[in-house]
């Protein structure tokens, strides 16, 4: 791992004998993103060049000859006020069209996206892959595979920022925000935080490792025998004796869990609510706020006893029971 | 030169009226009327203002200047409010939003 | 100004400041001058009214506990009580304007202060003390209570905004009231009549937009919790 | 112009030591100053009391760069490092930024130019001048304390629960530095409204006015907002009461909604005043009329009222929701429209004009040049795909930089020189003050404009250490930064030594246009003996009969 760190160390050192003008573009969307940003760069480009020029043409022809000199009147021309309000509206009008266009599209995520997990906290980056692999900081993911990252924090707002693959998103606590990208380059890239979080919001920073599909396999292979989030889930479901309420088979004082993810369930007040992350994650954490028809407001909270990542583990295994429902059924 | 001089009757009137719709908001707020209970209540106090605003601060008297000051400071209160909500009860939508999901969610969620 | 002397063209009557050019000019200054202010007062309460409007759309069943929780006899009281004190004001100008003597002017003006005064001492003796016995005071000890179910953790939330935007309205009015003193001791002095009022003019703008603000507060911290059932 | 007479009347006899009496040398004593009603004397004490404020601002800049230069940090540990920068924002922001143009210049000539006395209440204007330092009193007490380390956005809940340093001292500062913004505002609003000298319509108007009028009304409209949400942060922070704290199911993001209501206006704050000090500049120096007044005076209240409306690009990456986010792009492209037709105007203004390179005219096409490329480079920020990959990075401190220095800092020193003479009554040497001005236009540029391309790579702001592929860039911003440290102190030393040995100006040494320059320099207190009467258009230079011969 220190061998990768340093390598690239050793190229990014090699390349600071000037600069780039460019990041790489490693991502399904960045060349996208870069061609609206060159088209900008070109239509700034032009106009300062056209302000500057002009304004160079006249300083030197219309200088000043003798010292009481009084240049004719020169009546305003309406044709020339609305070709400069209507084009650059005209042009205002196409960047947002192709912005939000491009912008729209890029935000949402493949259906087949792999899932992982992040949770900023002061000052560092907690990944899970779906695997139950852990990381702090560093980031593998295999080329050519649709990544969704699910992301919160537990304290204060961070942001999750890969320039080269230009997405970025805050990571806002008690909320669940999510960014999508799929790796076309290998290579070792930055990872930032880009939302001021505090003291060493500077060091919370990492590594995205960008590896060919067989590469990753083996990455994972290398930690063989880690539970998967799921399993991790399930480990804490029975610890924290959600369980004993929450049986599979529906005996329990609570309702049961299989199944019920992805699904709408009728409140108490009458309003169906559709059961996604943050449903799952405001039950554990605040209990109290979803209240159901046929069952008592008895669970406790357990605010403070499980820690976002546990709580993203928790959600991993709720989910994990809704999937073996859905195959069980289609049997 | 000082102005318009209201007649102590009128401030009498709009005193009354006022009287009469506190009575009938806080007897509003005694019946169910469904989703319009915050909407009654909120059209009585503005009658309330417009009466107060209009008698009392003499802005019926004043010329049109000052009436535009004042339309200004609700139309920014009003742009700050709508454009904040625009985003507070929108945020959770999926991609393709209903449009009338979107409205139906606004009432409820203001009223 | 030192230099005021300069523009002796006209006769100067009393309280005629000397950038101006008439006696007229110097009034409608003042009374836009005031209605611009009040515009910041409103964009300033409004922040607060944007926020609770959020909220309450975020979180409806607890605003709806915690208005509940409120005493609806004194909001109503206190309503009449402020409304009755503008109208003081509204005469007490009147009084001015129709050239009345300044017995009469004072005489609704110290009305005026009685009756905030009545509505200030209600609020803080009776509303917030009983507030603070039942723990209702958020910072300050308060008790999230079972009985709200699951509405009851953002329940606070309903009661930082009642007591932030009370505890402004309430600020506006411990200014009013100084103000107010200072306009009896001026109209003691004779200091108003039908040409020259500015002043009192625009403090009963300022206290008339005061009760503007209760008029809205009553309803949105008192009544929209839907009363019938509590009942 | 104006047919105003300067017969001398009998009150303006010389004083003693033969000198004409103005409003300088009327009265010399301290008490004389801090008790002063007088609009000139109250912008004097504002130029004196922003320009300390302007220097502080800009020593922690000039740490934060010498520091920046090498990435693992040159000089502060890194929690130092985030108060610099904080304070930085908070002083240049709030306590420099948004009173300069207005609260100096603005007060010294909005009187002067539509040709009254004084503003509509002078108390008033010396009370935000004491709110003003109070304000800033505080701010500079939380920099003494122990300094502040939250970003001048404040974002919760750091500021409000995470924070160990003196956020609620800053607040303050801010909350109160904000009521002398509404007073000056408030003051402005009337005084153009009402006290107009006879025959000075609002199409008369120099467009200086229209943009104070303008930027008054952003004070007006947005102030109590700011205000508002500091005292929100203020109790959230003292009580924990959870307005803004995710844990007690208060909303993050709410803060940013009521923050940039505020602050997105605040930015034109900043920028439309400059832009009234270039139609002022244009014109003189070229001694031609304003090409398309009417479309450079109503772009200034368009962008007073679409300014309320975009704020929320400053959050299209936060979580707010996607379709605010497409509206507030929208609306975001339409400011750009009023801004670009200023700028094409004044340079069609040039045209067959004639044109003069005194140093003001200098900072003014400095400015249409700096301000074009900060515009521009807006639209970047403006559309969505973009914003994702450059918000939070260096390209927004670029960006903002072009418009906040590159715009609004070189139209006020522009403004400052172009009005000396008539402040002062003395003459800088113009020399100096032309190198000084090509000075901070190279050392702006280079400081500023690696951080466009620092920012595309991907370089986030407020870094204390980055990546080593980062540090040429930043080595050249911190070198520009340096030049541009010293352009600034130039300008400090000459007019300060012009305003004690600088030769006499006269009542109009650039031979422009605008009724404060037919008054003698410096202005008597009562600014005009007679109130003037307007019969002509502003800018009217072509009209021979409008020259008004100075003896």
């Amino acid at each position: 791992m220190m061998g990768i760190v340093q390598t690239g160390l050793h190229q990014l050192a090699a390349a600071t004998l000037w600069f780039p003008l460019k990041p790489t573009a490693a991502s399904s969307i960045a060349e996208n993103v870069d061609l609206l940003y060159y088209f900008l760069t070109a239509l700034t480009l032009f106009f300062t060049a056209l302000i500057f020029g002009t304004i160079f043409v006249f300083m030197i022809k219309y200088r000043r000859r003798t010292p009481d000199e009084i240049p004719p009147d020169t009546k305003t021309h309406m044709a020339l006020e609305l070709t400069w309000t209507i084009i650059p509206t005209l042009i205002c009008v196409v960047i947002f069209v192709w912005a939000s266009w491009l912008y729209v599209r890029n935000s949402v995520p493949p259906a087949s996206a792999t899932e992982m997990f992040v949770v900023g906290k002061q000052w560092m980056w907690h990944i899970q892959h779906p695997e139950g692999v852990r990381e702090i900081n560093e980031l593998h993911v295999p080329v050519g595979t649709p990544i969704k990252l699910t992301m919160t924090s537990e304290d204060v707002i961070h942001d999750f920022y890969i320039p080269v693959f230009r997405v970025k998103h805050d990571v806002t606590p008690g909320r669940y925000s999510s960014i999508w990208f799929e790796a076309t380059e290998k290579g070792t890239y930055h990872l930032f935080c880009a939302q001021y979080c505090g003291t060493d919001h500077a060091e919370m920073i990492g590594w995205v490792y960008v590896m060919s599909p067989q590469e990753y396999a083996n990455w994972l292979a290398m930690s063989a025998g880690t539970p998967s989030m799921a399993q991790d889930g399930e480990r804490l479901f029975n610890q924290l004796g959600c369980a004993s309420c929450h049986a599979a088979d529906n005996s329990g004082r609570g309702p049961s869990l299989v199944g019920i993810y992805g699904t709408e369930q009728r409140m108490k007040s009458g309003d169906l609510k559709l059961v996604d992350e943050t449903f799952v994650r405001q039950s554990i954490v605040n209990p109290n706020s979803i209240a159901l028809p046929n069952y008592a407001p008895i669970m406790p909270t357990f605010q403070g006893q499980v820690s976002e990542e546990q709580v993203l583990q928790l959600i991993a295994y709720v989910k994990s029971l809704a999937g073996e429902e859905r195959t069980s059924n289609s049997k | 030169m000082s102005g318009h001089v209201v007649p102590v009757k009128t401030y009498l009137l709009i005193f009354f009226a006022l009287m009469i719709l506190t009575i009938a908001t806080t007897g509003a707020a005694f019946v169910d009327m469904g989703i319009w209970n915050t909407p009654v209540a909120l059209a009585i106090a503005t009658a309330k203002m417009i009466l107060v605003v209009l008698f009392f601060m003499h802005a019926k008297y004043t010329h049109g200047l000052t009436q535009v000051v004042i339309l200004c400071g609700f139309f920014f209160l009003a742009l700050l409010v709508a454009f904040t909500l625009a985003d507070e009860l929108t945020r959770h939508w999926g991609p393709q939003p209903h449009a009338w999901s979107a409205i139906l969610l606004l009432a409820r969620g203001v009223f | 100004m030192a230099d005021s002397a300069v523009h002796n063209a006209h006769a100067h009557p009393p309280g005629f400041a000397h950038q101006f050019e008439t006696m007229d000019q110097q009034r409608e200054s003042a009374t836009m001058g005031m209605w611009v202010f009040l515009v910041t007062e409103i964009l300033f309460f409004g922040g607060l009214f944007g926020s609770y409007i959020v909220y309450r759309a975020l979180y409806h069943d607890s605003f709806e506990i915690g208005s509940n929780l409120l005493n609806i006899k004194f909001g109503a009281v206190n309503t009449i009580v402020l409304i009755g004190s503008s109208l003081t004001m509204a005469l007490a100008i009147h009084a001015a304007q129709a050239g009345k003597k300044a017995r009469e002017q004072m005489m609704w003006l110290l009305l005026t202060i009685l009756l905030g005064a009545i509505f200030l001492a209600l609020k803080f003796t009776f509303e917030w003390t009983a507030d603070y016995h039942e723990h209702l005071i958020p910072g300050f000890g308060f008790v999230v209570r079972p009985e709200w179910g699951a509405a009851g953790p953002h329940v606070p939330i309903f009661f930082c905004f009642y007591f932030f935007m009370t505890g402004l309205h309430a600020t506006h009015m411990i200014v009013g009231i100084p103000i107010l003193f200072v306009m009896t001791w001026m109209a003691s002095r004779n200091k108003f009549n039908a040409d020259y009022n500015a002043p009192l003019e625009n403090t009963g703008l300022y206290w008339h937009f005061v009760d503007i603000v209760w008029i809205f507060l009553f309803p949105l911290l008192y009544l929209v919790g839907g009363r019938w059932g509590t009942h | 112009m104006s047919t105003a007479t300067l017969d001398i009347h009998a009150h303006d006899a010389p004083l003693p030591s033969g000198e004409r009496k103005n409003y300088l040398n009327v009265d010399h004593s301290v008490k004389s100053w801090l008790l002063t009603y007088d609009h000139k004397r109250i912008a004097i004490l504002y130029l004196i009391s922003i320009t300390l404020m302007f220097f502080v601002g800009g020593l922690f800049a000039v740490l934060m760069r010498v520091h920046l230069i090498e990435p693992q940090g040159f000089l502060v540990a890194p929690e130092n490092y985030n108060k610099l920068f904080t304070m930085h924002g908070v002083i240049m922001v709030f306590s420099f930024l948004v009173p300069s143009i207005p609260a100096t210049l603005g007060n010294f000539l909005v009187p002067m130019m539509i040709g009254a006395r004084d503003l509509a209440f002078p108390k008033l204007n010396l009370m935000s001048w004491y709110i003003y330092v109070i304000g800033a009193a505080f701010t500079l007490y939380s920099v003494i304390s122990g300094g502040v380390d939250t970003g001048w956005t404040f974002y919760t809940p750091y500021s409000s629960s995470f924070a160990h340093t003196q956020v609620v001292p800053t607040a303050i500062g801010v909350f109160i530095t904000g009521f002398s913004s509404i007073l000056t505002g408030l003051n402005f609003i009337v005084t153009i409204h009402k006290m107009r000298a006879p025959g000075l319509n609002w199409f008369r108007l120099p467009l200086f006015i229209w943009a104070m009028y303008a930027t008054s009304v952003i004070f007006i409209l947005g102030t109590p907002v700011i205000a508002v949400t500091m005292f929100l942060l203020g109790l959230e922070r003292l009580l924990h009461i959870g307005i803004f704290d995710p844990a007690i199911g208060g909303d993050p993001i709410l803060f940013q909604h009521l923050f940039w209501f505020y602050s997105h206006p605040a930015v034109y704050i900043m920028i439309l005043p400059g832009m009234g000090v270039m139609s002022e500049l244009i014109t003189a120096f070229s001694r031609k009329r304003i090409f398309g007044y009417t479309f450079v005076a109503f772009s200034s209240l368009a962008i007073a009222v679409i300014s309320f409306l975009v704020w929320g690009h400053h959050m299209f990456v936060t979580g707010q929701s996607v379709y605010a986010g497409l509206i507030f792009s929208v609306l975001s492209f339409l400011v750009a429209i009023p801004s670009a037709i200023k700028v094409f105007n004044w340079t069609a203004t040039l045209y067959k004009g004639s044109i003069s390179y005194e140093a003001p005219m200098l900072y003014a096409l400095g400015f249409i040049g700096l301000f074009t490329m900060g515009g521009l480079t807006g639209l970047f920020l403006a559309s969505l795909a973009t914003d994702v990959h450059l918000n939070g990075t260096y390209f927004i401190v670029a960006h903002f930089h072009y418009i906040m220095v590159g715009g609004a800092v070189m139209a006020y020193l522009g403004g400052l020189h172009f009005w000396w003479p008539k402040i002062t009554g003395r003459l800088y040497p113009d020399a100096w003050a032309r190198f000084a001005a090509l000075v901070i236009f190279v050392g702006f540029n280079l400081t500023f404009f690696p951080q466009f391309v620092l920012g595309y790579l991907g370089m986030p702001r407020r870094y204390a250490v980055y990546p080593l592929e980062f540090q040429t860039l930043n080595v050249m911003s911190s070198a520009g930064a340096s030049i541009l440290g010293i352009g600034y102190l130039i300008p400090l030393i000459y007019l300060i030594w012009s305003f004690k040995y600088g030769p006499s100006a006269g009542p109009n040494p650039w031979g422009a246009k605008g009724l404060e320059w037919t008054t003698p320099s410096p202005p008597p207190t009562e600014n005009f003996p007679t109130i003037p009467v307007v019969t002509e258009q502003a800018y009217d230079y072509a009209q021979t009969t409008g020259m008004v011969e100075h003896g």
